[in-house]
């Protein structure tokens, strides 16, 4: 009797599996319908409130439209597009003209439809405008970091015509107008549904109030978000895909699972590891783009601890193992930063003119007085690339009498400890959307402080020639400038420059039209599936 | 019983208010600065300070402690920064979720432990019994991320049997209209066999891990009180009269043995509310385990209180579920209470 | 030796139970059921690893080799080696000491915590009874490893805090076995007998209570050994656990968690193989400890 | 006796599988029982009494086999038969009674039903005929209101009600054998009897055989027809019940009847007749309580009440109801008494009389509600129970436990349990003198020395009563309150341990207090007896009085319910 009943359990168990295959099967949209996977998904639908995640920016982009927007070009070993930061086309604009004081702006607007079906209007764009550099929080900061800095710079001079006047030449301003905070939304239904907010911002966090190629259909926080093309998009060419589902898996392996066995079709944010692996097996397209402004460094408090001293922050520069790294943390998916020439290009990241070289190490810790022992930190939802990573820094210290025990901050607690500035040295990776080398110093070395100047390097002269250089108008002196300051950051290393990494995201064979985007979140609008 | 339920119900309140302090209290301490954490990269100090005044971090501990519990009065739990949904919502959404992988879970678990249970009793100490003891424990000595990984990577990634682990339903099935939340009631109820065998089809692994991991203290207990139950007289009497043992074992024995078993169930779901944080992230279901592990990690108050307070009743609830089953097993309590 | 031998000869005697050595008594247990003999000799090795493991292993668990990463098993090295080239083998082996020691550490913990405040409650009853109690169904009404998860969390991660974690959502727990145990034996016959001779009431709870609670609570902490351990598994996989480079079985199997779907299946396997010994080992050895202190089973 | 006995037991053998090798429980016995008959199996534990019995219906446990023999019913070989047959056998042919009746009924069927199950079991109704049947068999066994009593459970019934539903249970297939394994130990003397009176009128009516299987002489006399007396699993006598006690044959059944307490034999008639060791001393001297002088211990007015549990408490709160507060339950309800030096007194009743409760108040375990204990002089009633632990007086009061098993701390040797009370109360220091005074005490009260290392599990029940013994005597105490001191123990230690304790008494000059359910033992024992019953005094006088020509109906009762074998 209990061997029957087994049986019947074992029957039960199977029969789901069988029949849906065939189920999965009769789906008939599958062609026009892409699952795309990635680790976790959007917190809110307004890049422009306080604390939206990474990913809603994917939402800003497929959803909303802005008035221009970075020219894809070619990725050099091919595989779909990246953008040109300093080429930009119109998105809303059908075009635009530059004052001849080079102080102000005139873009003229497309006929675009809201997805309420009212037409896209200049005043539409004045009050997006300055709801951004308004609403405060990241939308704001990065409003700034183009000079765009108060509304009564946004300027609707009819339905059709916008115009922006600027505070100061700044050569960021035009295109941080294509990244994913200064989009358009439909004014009139967010004031409509506000409840008094003057920005809406309840409402439009959980609703979609724009023009973009796509809407979305469902959006359920943390499991899934679905897309629906809106067939009334103005700004381009009109999507192939019909329905995007963007499912959230926290499971790496899963996410590996699902593209592995053509379950998926897009799989984001996989670890290096199965990059490598995928692309080896050439069963999937494997494209990478090495993160434009995009770099893991090793900071080492320059104000803070036994780094101060700098002989020692050229010591652990001379000792990393820069290939081991790349190798067995970031599986060859990353450019090497050690070894460039004494002579910097104008151009960041660049390989450091470092490498791994024991005896030129000791003889710098020797002179600065032997070696210590202190801590290493990393935050730990980049525990994946980071953790091998500083294992490897950890026993390459050992060698040189640094003693390093490392400690994994958690996601949530790192921002505090970074901001803190105490701690001797952090692994961490920073990628500005703006990609120019004075915007990465700015952030990341300046003497201002930001809170990703890691190292606490203070140095009024670097700070002087970085400033200099975001608004140069000259783009000799521009060049001149950088080099400078890069030979400068070469020779004090607050920052050691480990990889350059590649953002890589597998796809079937059947899908085509990938497209980069700095804020590094699928475009949608430019994919196919055959 | 009545009196029971009310006695029950009057010792769990100092419970769920020390459950309620606690809590608070603990999230308070995490690490963390939710308003650094929220205000985006490249956040000024001002800018912090703007979101931490607006998040009412600023204010003293007592007062963010009467706030919150002023507001727990009126049914609001707060609302989550890493959903941006109120948490009363996200915990409706996805509670359904987890209760049904968990209830469904010990249901295996208990088809399988309960008859293993009984059957290593009844042939104590022969291999059967060995066998039993030696694949419960395995189960229980199992992580269970480790068994959930396993099973999807035979599964699905080596046998393909199983479907793709990506929650609750195959992306190209629609959930059928809500009832219970429970997605295999509710298809019944809306007659989609189809949708039904999706459904059953993503629960089974999931559940399955979660049914391993509690074969072993359903059948450890089952056994143990089957054993007592057998040397005890009433047993004897029964054989003495010529019952039958499938009346002895199943009336006599079982339904005794029960007893004990019915009061460890309780231990089993609470220990499996906790395995369920670790299924769900290997299976990407849609739960509230995983969610408040991202709460946690995100350093989000909101989620983990309401969470943590859901569980509690949850937990009370279950307790009060057992007491009444217990009253209707055994006749003792049903009439003293 | 035959107490009525004195008063009278043969048929009337009545034979004292003769003594039996708990080493036969263990040997008798063994023999009896092969499992529990199982359970021993895996605990001996477990023991055995845990003081000369990493003395005995063939390769520094610490050093990475990149050249030689994520090598399936081979004779060069038994468990394959990681994503750094670490063998895989040493590590595991070097693992046991910081695992069987959070697993004693925290069930030590727990014991003193949870057993000593059952037994005052259940001996006294009373006020301390009541709080206890309450501590007790409080701790209970969390979902225990989320609130293993939140103490490390907000403690911070270290061998410390997940030791002090794992020995909170054991409390209720100990403390109420302890509770029962010393509460059945409040009234028994020999505790009345000690207060006959003068005891006072904590002189009773610590000589006549505690030690005849002690066989339960050792079962019970065998038992909880390998739920310390998965406890500090789980917190690990969920990044909560141990600092690297140090091996540990949780991290390991995290860590290799992610390899597995690649086709590298050792880096998670072996570890998780060695964990789920040691649990398996512990809970077995609960049972064995119960047939070894039970005294119906002992004549 | 008839040529064909209904039940024909020859050269069974019975063997265990333990751990130190195979046991023989049951070493080739020939029993028969015939047609009609009542045969009564005796012996002390270990006789092997119970395990025949299993082994005649093939109930043993797992490790339990039958070796050799044959066990024929009506013809059938039993021995022999399949578990089916025996099945069909069993409750139809074949029906038992097990002692502690509230255990041996399913705890949570109601009684009706467990008697329906036998019923349909062996075809002897249908589902839809069950319920008639169960209650014309409880209707048979005289339970009152059978048709309510059929949806009781067990424990919504007493215990001797139980034990009729057990009966029902057992006599419902109209079998022709009965076995009673000790059907009434555990249940009070008066309930015995009913119980017994009814078993056997039952039987008698319906031409049933019955095997009783009893410790007890008296009650095996009373209610038999032929008794067999075992000893270490083999039969070493059979005979008619009256010639049995006229002319015990075996040396055996000789000791066994002299250990039997009965009425008009002195306390050193219970052993035989050499007198050795430490039992030399002369007991015949009759015991001379101080009959002047103040009483060793006064009592006056003695209360202890219970709270009764509080109905409904919230649910009452909650509804706003009151329910009228019950009054509390008096255990003890005002008893007087006094306690001479060098007497003893017996404490007598049934279970729930209060006797018990009462000693713990003496001995100052437990706190009255009110009433003065008052203890050479000393109110002691009016010192905390939690504080008395540590008075000087504490000493001078000592107990010897009921169980002495329970009473003894499994971690302790025998050793550290004697000496416990001299190192927490004593003024004895230093490891030799405590061991010398350990070994005097040992010898005092006949416990091997060599014994006094080894732990309680290590003992046998006669020698760890006389642990307990060393320990309340090691104070040289002035009152010793003995509570059942001699329930657990076989006829044959009990003999000895009565006369070791009168003889301590007497060497030590202590009073006793004698509690005890067994008048036959208190006879012996006591000077003074006192009969309780619901928390209050029935009737107090000498011992020969009070049990010689009883004044109160409720200890005449008491008397009449004992079994007395024949003399």
């Amino acid at each position: 009797m209990a061997i029957t009943r087994r049986a019947a359990i074992a029957g039960g168990l199977a029969a789901p599996f069988v029949i849906r295959q065939g189920a999965s099967a009769q789906a008939p949209s599958r062609s026009e319908t892409l699952l795309l996977v990635q680790e976790y998904g959007p917190n809110s639908l307004d890049m422009q409130g306080i604390g939206s995640s990474q990913p809603v920016n994917g939402v800003a982009l497929n959803c909303y439209d802005r008035l221009l927007r970075f020219k894809p070009v070619p990725i050099p070993g091919g595989g779909g597009h990246q953008v040109a930061m300093g080429e930009l086309e119109g998105e809303l604009a059908e075009s635009w003209q530059l004052a001849s004081d080079g102080m102000s702006c005139t873009f003229k607007l497309r006929d675009a439809k809201f997805h309420s079906g009212r037409p896209v209007s200049a005043r539409d764009v004045k009050w997006s405008l300055d709801r951004a550099v308004s609403i405060g929080g990241f939308a704001t900061t990065q409003m700034n970091a183009g000079s765009l800095e108060k509304p009564e710079q946004f300027v609707a001079l009819d339905d059709k015509t916008f115009r922006i006047d600027f505070v100061r030449k700044d050569k960021m301003t035009m295109p941080n107008l294509a990244v994913t905070i200064p989009f358009v939304f439909d004014s009139e239904l967010a004031i409509k549904n506000s409840g008094g907010d003057p920005w809406a911002k309840d409402f439009l966090k959980n609703n979609i109030a724009g023009s973009g190629a796509f809407r979305v259909e469902s959006w359920k926080p943390g499991v899934e978000t679905i897309y629906v093309r809106n067939d009334d998009w103005a700004c381009g060419k009109r999507p192939q895909l019909r329905r995007i589902i963007a499912r959230d898996i926290a499971s790496p392996s899963t996410r590996r699972a699902l593209i592995e066995r053509g379950d998926a079709d897009i799989s984001y944010g996989l670890p290096p590891k199965d990059f490598k692996d995928l692309a080896d097996a050439g069963k999937v397209n494997v494209v990478g783009v090495p993160i434009p402004n995009g770099v893991w460094g090793l900071y080492l408090n320059a104000q803070v601890g036994p780094f101060k001293d700098v002989r020692l922050r050229q010591a652990v520069a001379w000792v990393l193992p820069y290939d081991k790294i790349l190798q067995a943390s970031l599986f060859g998916r990353g450019v090497d930063m050690s070894g460039g020439p004494e002579l910097p290009k104008p151009a960041w990241p660049q390989p450091f003119p470092y490498k791994t070289n024991l005896d030129k190490a000791k003889e710098l810790v020797a002179a600065a007085g032997g070696g210590f022992s202190t801590t290493l930190q990393f935050d730990a939802g980049n525990a994946t690339v980071a953790e091998p990573m500083s294992v490897l820094i950890k026993e390459a210290l050992g060698a040189i009498g640094i003693n390093v025990e490392i400690s994994k901050v958690p996601g949530a607690n790192f921002r505090t400890e970074i901001a803190k500035k105490t701690n001797p040295m952090t692994l961490n990776r920073f990628a500005g959307w703006l990609d120019y080398p004075d915007y990465y110093l700015f952030w990341t070395m300046h003497g201002n402080n930001s809170i990703f100047n890691i190292a606490n390097y203070q140095n009024p002269e670097l700070d002087k020639m970085i400033d200099a250089a975001r608004f140069a108008g000259d783009r000799a002196d521009y060049e001149k400038t950088v080099v400078e300051f890069i030979k400068l950051v070469n020779r004090e290393v607050p920052m050691i420059p480990i990889s350059q990494p590649t953002h890589d995201v597998a796809m079937q064979k059947s899908i085509g039209g990938y497209q980069f985007q700095p804020c590094r979140e699928p475009d949608f609008r430019y994919l196919t599936k055959a | 019983m009545l009196r029971l339920i009310a006695a029950r119900l009057k010792t769990t309140i100092p419970s769920i208010l020390g459950v309620i302090v606690v809590t608070f209290l603990l999230t308070r301490v995490l690490p963390g600065d939710t308003a650094a954490y929220f205000a985006g990269p490249a956040a000024t100090p001002q800018a912090i300070a703007e979101i931490r005044g607006k998040l009412g971090l600023d204010q003293p501990l007592p007062v963010q402690f009467v706030a919150y519990v002023k507001a727990l009065v009126q049914g609001d739990l707060g609302q989550s920064l890493t959903t941006g949904q109120p948490v009363t919502a996200d915990l409706a959404q996805r509670l359904p979720a987890s209760a049904e992988l968990t209830l469904f879970g010990l249901l295996i678990a208990m088809a399988v432990a309960l008859p293993l249970g009984v059957l290593a009793a009844v042939r104590q100490g022969s291999w059967i019994d060995h066998l039993c003891r030696v694949v419960a424990t395995a189960g229980v000595s199992l992580p269970v991320f480790f068994t959930g990984l396993l099973l999807v990577y035979v599964f699905y990634f080596i046998l393909g049997w199983a479907p793709a682990p990506l929650g609750r339903l195959d992306v190209f099935f629609s959930e059928p209209p809500r009832v219970t939340g429970f997605l295999l009631i509710d298809s019944l109820i809306a007659r989609e066999p189809e949708t039904f065998r999706a459904a059953l089809a993503q629960i089974l692994l999931p559940a399955l891990t979660l049914a391993i991991f509690s074969l072993a203290p359903i059948t450890r207990m089952t056994r143990a009180a089957m054993l007592a139950v057998l040397s005890a007289d009433f047993v004897r009497t029964a054989r003495a009269s010529g019952l039958s043992s499938r009346t002895v074992i199943g009336i006599y024995a079982f339904r005794n043995a029960m007893l004990p078993v019915v009061t460890t169930l309780g231990m089993v779901f609470s220990f499996l509310l906790g395995a369920n944080v670790l299924v769900e992230k290997v299976f990407a279901w849609p739960g509230v385990g995983s969610y408040a592990v991202e709460a946690l990690i995100a350093s989000d108050y909101a989620p983990i209180q309401g969470f943590v307070l859901t569980m509690a009743i949850l937990y009370v609830a279950l307790n009060l579920a057992i007491d009444i089953l217990y009253g209707v097993i055994d006749p003792r309590v049903r009439l003293e209470g | 030796m035959n107490e009525m031998s004195k008063v009278e000869p043969a048929p009337l005697r009545l034979e004292a139970p003769p003594s039996t050595s708990l080493w036969s008594h263990a040997r008798h247990v063994v023999s009896e059921n092969p499992v529990t003999g199982l359970a021993f000799g895996l605990f001996a090795l477990i023991l055995f690893a845990a003081v000369f493991g990493p003395l005995a292993v063939p390769y520094d668990p610490l050093a990475s080799n990149t050249s030689a990463a994520l090598k399936p098993p081979s004779t060069a090295h038994w468990f394959g080696t990681d994503q750094l080239g670490r063998d895989i083998f040493s590590r595991v082996v070097a693992a046991t000491r910081l695992d069987f020691s959070i697993a004693v550490a925290s069930v030590a913990l727990v014991f003193l915590l949870g057993g000593l405040a059952g037994v005052a409650a259940g001996f006294f009853g009373g006020w301390v009874d009541t709080v206890v109690g309450r501590v007790a169904d409080t701790i209970m009404a969390f979902p225990l490893f989320v609130l293993a998860m939140g103490i490390v969390a907000a403690l911070g991660n270290s061998v410390t805090n997940i030791v002090l974690a794992t020995a909170i959502i054991n409390f209720p727990l100990y403390a109420r076995i302890a509770r029962a145990e010393a509460n059945v034996r409040r009234e028994a016959g020999f505790v009345q007998a000690a207060r006959l001779s003068g005891n006072s009431e904590w002189r009773l709870l610590l000589t006549q209570i505690v030690p005849n609670i002690m066989p339960i609570m050792a079962v019970q902490m065998s038992l909880t050994m390998g739920y310390a351990i998965l406890n500090a598994a789980g917190l690990s996989f969920i990044g909560l656990g141990v600092r690297p480079p140090t091996p540990e079985w949780g991290i390991m199997v995290a860590e290799g968690a992610s390899f597995i779907v690649s086709g590298e299946w050792w880096i998670a396997f072996f570890p998780g193989l060695a964990l789920m010994t040691a649990v398996f080992c512990f809970n077995l050895l609960g049972d064995g400890v119960r047939d070894l202190v039970d005294p119906q089973r002992r004549n | 006796m008839t040529a064909q006995p209904l039940l024909d037991v020859r050269n069974l053998t019975v063997e265990f599988a333990t751990r130190r090798g195979t046991v023989r429980a049951v070493k080739a016995i020939d029993i028969s029982v015939g047609k009609g008959e009542t045969v009564a199996i005796v012996g002390e534990s270990g006789s092997g009494k119970s395990v025949t019995s299993y082994a005649v219906v093939r109930i043993l446990d797992r490790a339990g086999r039958i070796a050799e023999g044959t066990v024929s019913f009506s013809g059938v070989d039993l021995v022999a038969a399949s578990e089916a047959q025996m099945r069909d056998l069993r409750g139809r042919e074949i029906s038992m009674i097990f002692q502690n009746p509230r255990a041996a009924l399913n705890p949570i069927r109601k009684v009706g039903r467990q008697i329906e199950d036998v019923l349909v079991q062996h075809v002897q109704a249908t589902r839809a005929t069950a319920r008639a049947k169960a209650i014309e068999a409880l209707e048979k066994v005289r339970i009152a209101r059978p048709q309510e009593r059929y949806d009781a459970y067990p424990f919504e019934l007493s215990g001797g009600m139980c034990q009729r539903v057990v009966i029902a249970l057992a006599l419902a297939c109209q079998p022709q054998l009965l076995i009673a394994d000790e059907p009434t130990t555990g249940l009070d003397v008066t309930t015995q009897k009913a119980v017994m009176d009814l078993m056997v009128e039952l039987t008698r009516e319906r031409g049933m055989s019955t095997i009783l299987i009893t410790h007890d002489l008296g009650l095996a006399a009373a209610y038999c027809d032929r008794v067999v007396v075992m000893e270490k699993g083999s039969v070493v006598e059979t005979a008619a019940a009256a010639e049995i006690f006229r002319n015990p044959q075996h040396p055996y059944t000789r000791r066994l009847m002299q250990a039997t307490p009965r009425v008009g034999m002195q306390l050193r008639d219970l052993l035989p007749d050499a007198p050795a060791g430490a039992m030399a001393a002369p007991l015949n001297e009759v015991p001379n309580p101080d009959q002047a002088g103040a009483p060793l211990l006064l009592v006056e007015n003695l209360v202890k009440e219970y709270p009764r549990p509080q109905a409904g408490s919230l649910l009452a709160k909650l509804t706003g109801r009151t329910e009228p507060e019950k009054p509390a339950f008096r255990a003890v309800d005002g008893i007087g008494f006094t306690v001479r030096r060098g007497e003893t007194l017996g404490l007598v009743g049934e279970s729930g009389c209060g006797k018990s409760t009462t000693s713990m108040m003496l001995n100052r375990l437990l706190d009255p509600t009110s009433g003065r204990i008052v203890f050479d002089g000393h109110d002691i009633g009016a010192i905390p129970a939690k504080q008395f632990a540590l008075a000087p007086l504490r000493r001078r009061i000592q107990m010897v436990f009921q169980d002495p098993t329970d009473s003894l701390n499994p971690r302790f040797t025998a050793e550290r349990a004697i000496l416990d009370p001299i190192l927490r109360l004593g003024s004895l220091k230093g490891r030799d003198a405590l061991r010398a005074r350990c070994e005097e005490l040992a010898t005092l009260v006949g416990l091997p020395v060599e014994l006094l290392d080894r732990f309680p599990h290590q003992l046998s029940g006669g020698q760890k009563a006389r642990v307990g013994i060393a320990r309340a005597i090691a104070l040289e105490p002035d009152l010793v309150i003995l509570d059942e001191p001699t329930a657990a123990l076989d006829v044959s230690v009990q003999a000895v341990v009565l006369n070791l304790l009168e003889e301590l008494k007497q060497r030590l000059r202590m009073s006793y207090i004698f509690v005890s359910h067994d008048l036959n033992v208190v006879r012996l024992l006591c000077d003074r007896v006192i009969v309780m019953r619901a928390g209050r005094i029935i009737e107090e006088g000498t011992a020969e009085a009070v049990l010689g020509a009883p004044q109160a109906d409720y200890t005449r009762e008491l008397l009449s319910a004992i079994p007395h074998p024949p003399l």
